[in-house]
């Protein structure tokens, strides 16, 4: 119930925001709306900490700009590889564990991987995820195990890894 | 400039539309036309601004948030009727 | 401060023109479908975002942007899924991943959670 | 765009084809853009991005992948084709360059619908009036077109079902959870998603006044949520929350609305889809006029969708072995 009531306040600000109009009518018909389609999710069961994780999105100030900075770093290094006239690719399939502890997690981290290019997640099978690396260089960034952390502090809280924050500094070679 | 950034944009969905006719596999295809999606919505946007009209947004929004269905269905699509033969190639005689 | 923003606009948009360009360079170059999914990533990330921050750059404090943040957000929600699905209806309709080589498990395992299966 | 087209003809494998459409259609509404048509590129865009590659494949999945190989090549309908498009040709060459100001239609009505409209029938977006108030009447057509084309599926294909045998639809479902619902990632996003979209797909339909959309449009919208939920979670289960009683009510609802404006306007001593009279003010008479009939419009149009998918997919797939069996 909680998480419907967000998903409400949540579609209601969307609804304000895309709109930008603020006359009665169209406020009264946004309430109607964001109505509507809160009682259709409900009737499809779509509402769960799975389809509405908002309690992801405080914790997600500090994973969002570093995924972005992963992304950019990732970027480049596809770029460079494609513009070389040799095309040195190496392409790898290997699987990483996922340390988050229920399915949410793995997703966040299996989107994770698939956003940064270099590293697309092929398949998510209990707690393991199959990547496809372009070059070496991308999977062992992945294999050392800093999104794995990053993405776990993410899902589970910072408190659920604690000896392993000390080895976020060791950095991706990305 | 933006006009240079939607003439970018037309030679990048011309190359993956190479890429779209060129195949060799049906999952090339797929990936191709779900980049042509992501290109669209940018190109509505960027030609918004060119022609000075915002309210294009709605349309690039449109694309942003189903263009992923269609991707979805192939993708399953392929995982029925090719479950013998996969490909362009499709192993299934005519009745 | 509206030149800044105007500069500032236009280096994203360039870089994120080329950026778009290298990938479909990648689509058409990389060898097989896996392969080149990597060139698609680029474009759906770095090329979109580049692209749309630098419009977001021209538009200002409005409604616009915030339209823009959302394109951004679901295109960044969308992509992964369904290069994710893509992938693994690829693997399972039987085109083959190649693979050139092995990663070696110990030498590049961290601390939390290494490679190993 | 022309390569795409010859691609398409020269491609013998369907499903193929299916792919290619998708990029025709992308390409079309960056067209309609270019040409300031929003309204005609909104619609593209919600057709072409989900409803039409979804519809097309469940077509597909019942009629098989490849094309047949047609024996003999049809010389008279080449020649039909061809004088036809000839025609079409030398028809445009007559035509007014585009934008030209001084083309036949710029003298005629549209002076009217662009002067007019604002203070004859109120909402800020032109299209919005010239399709529900000036045209209603082709409007209404429209509709019903898309309204017996659902019923026709319902009643050609909807009964098809019960002959098949209970084990078979065992199998099938069994296949459709199996594959979908049961891959985390996309379990996922479509529940993120679902509620997004259906809201967006509101929001399209109260803003047909002021920007590009309207019934239409965001009744395609509303109808890929749904088929996304069922695409996603299985037939079965998108059927539970969203039963069928509901969507035949919708489709026929939808329709009387629009019909109904009309006869309200009627009763009230107007003509048919004569909205000033439904009210004291006129220009408020024609904005209820308006959004009522939008609102029918997107109702019916939803749930024909919606109807359409759902039938199609309960038969898909085809699978051969139980063919043979049979």
């Amino acid at each position: 119930m909680i998480h419907a009531i967000s998903l409400g306040i949540f579609l209601s600000l969307f609804w304000l925001l895309l709109s930008g109009y603020f006359k009665a009518l169209l406020l009264i018909l946004g309430l109607i709306s964001v109505g509507i389609a809160v009682v259709v999710a409900l009737r499809m069961e779509v509402i769960d900490h799975e389809g509405h994780p908002v309690h992801l999105t405080l914790r997600g100030t500090w994973f969002w700009p570093w995924l972005t900075w992963e992304i950019i770093k990732a970027n480049l290094d596809v770029a460079k590889v494609i513009l070389d006239p040799k095309l040195p690719i190496q392409r790898l399939v290997f699987r990483v564990k996922a340390g988050q502890s229920d399915e949410l997690g793995h997703v966040v981290y299996a989107n994770a991987i698939t956003l940064t290019p270099g590293t697309v997640s092929i398949d998510v099978n209990d707690g393991e995820i199959t990547v496809h690396a372009l070059t070496r260089g991308a999977a062992e960034g992945l294999a050392n195990g800093e999104m794995d952390r990053r993405a776990t502090a993410l899902v589970d809280g910072p408190g659920a890894l604690p000896k392993d924050r000390a080895g976020d500094r060791t950095g991706g070679t990305g | 400039m933006f006009a240079a950034a939607t003439a970018a944009l037309l030679v990048v969905t011309g190359l993956a539309m190479i890429r779209a006719l060129a195949g060799p596999t049906v999952f090339d295809r797929i990936l191709a036309v779900n980049t042509v999606g992501t290109l669209t919505v940018m190109l509505i946007a960027v030609y918004g601004f060119l022609s000075g009209r915002p309210e294009f947004l709605d349309i690039a929004l449109v694309y942003a948030l189903i263009n992923f269905i269609a991707t979805l269905a192939v993708t399953k699509y392929t995982k029925y009727s090719s479950l013998g033969a996969p490909g362009d190639h499709d192993g299934r005689s005519e009745p | 401060m509206d030149t800044l923003f105007d500069v500032l606009s236009w280096i994203c948009i360039v870089l994120g023109s080329v950026t778009c360009l290298i990938g479909a360079i990648g689509l058409l170059r990389l060898p097989d479908v896996f392969a080149r999914m990597h060139g698609a990533g680029m474009i759906d990330t770095m090329g979109m975002g580049m692209i749309l921050l630098g419009l977001m750059f021209q538009a200002g404090p409005t409604l616009v942007t915030v339209k823009l943040i959302f394109i951004v957000v679901f295109i960044v929600f969308t992509s992964p899924t369904a290069t994710h699905a893509l992938a693994r209806a690829a693997l399972q309709g039987g085109v083959e991943p190649q693979v050139d080589g092995e990663l070696e498990d110990s030498s590049s395992a961290g601390p939390g959670g290494d490679g190993a299966p | 765009m022309t390569v795409i087209g010859i691609g398409l003809i020269r491609m013998r494998n369907l499903f193929a084809v299916v792919m290619l459409s998708g990029i025709y259609s992308l390409l079309a509404a960056f067209l309609y853009v270019i040409m300031d048509a929003v309204d005609v590129a909104f619609t593209e865009a919600a057709v072409g991005a989900g409803i039409a590659t979804v519809l097309m494949l469940a077509t597909l999945a019942l009629t098989g992948t490849q094309e047949k190989p047609s024996r003999h090549t049809n010389l008279l309908s080449i020649a039909i084709v061809t004088v036809t498009g000839a025609a079409l040709v030398y028809g445009t060459l007559d035509m007014p360059e585009y934008g030209d100001p001084d083309a036949p239609i710029h003298h005629h009505v549209v002076p009217r619908y662009m002067n007019d409209s604002a203070h004859e029938v109120g909402p800020p977006n032109v299209v919005t009036s010239v399709l529900a108030s000036y045209r209603g009447f082709d409007t209404l057509g429209e509709v019903t077109v898309i309204f017996t084309a659902a019923v026709g599926v319902i009643a050609l294909i909807g009964r098809i079902r019960r002959r098949r045998s209970l084990n078979h639809d065992a199998r099938l479902n069994e296949r459709w959870a199996d594959t979908m619902s049961s891959k985390p990632v996309l379990r996922v996003l479509t529940k993120l998603i679902i509620p997004l979209i259906m809201l967006f797909a509101l929001y399209v339909q109260f803003h047909g006044d002021y920007g590009p959309g309207g019934g239409f449009q965001a009744g395609v919208i509303f109808a890929s949520a749904l088929i996304l939920y069922g695409l996603i979670f299985g037939i079965d289960t998108a059927r539970r929350a969203v039963p069928e009683w509901m969507t035949r009510l919708g489709l026929a609802l939808g329709v009387l609305m629009y019909a109904g404006t009309g006869v309200a306007g009627l009763v009230m001593g107007g003509n048919f889809l004569n909205y000033s009279v439904l009210a004291h003010d006129h220009l408020h008479g024609q904005h209820w006029g308006i959004f009522t009939i939008e609102l029918g419009v997107g109702i019916t149009v939803a749930a024909a969708m919606v109807t359409i998918f759902f039938t199609f997919a309960r038969l898909l797939p085809v699978d051969p072995n139980d063919e043979k069996r049979s």
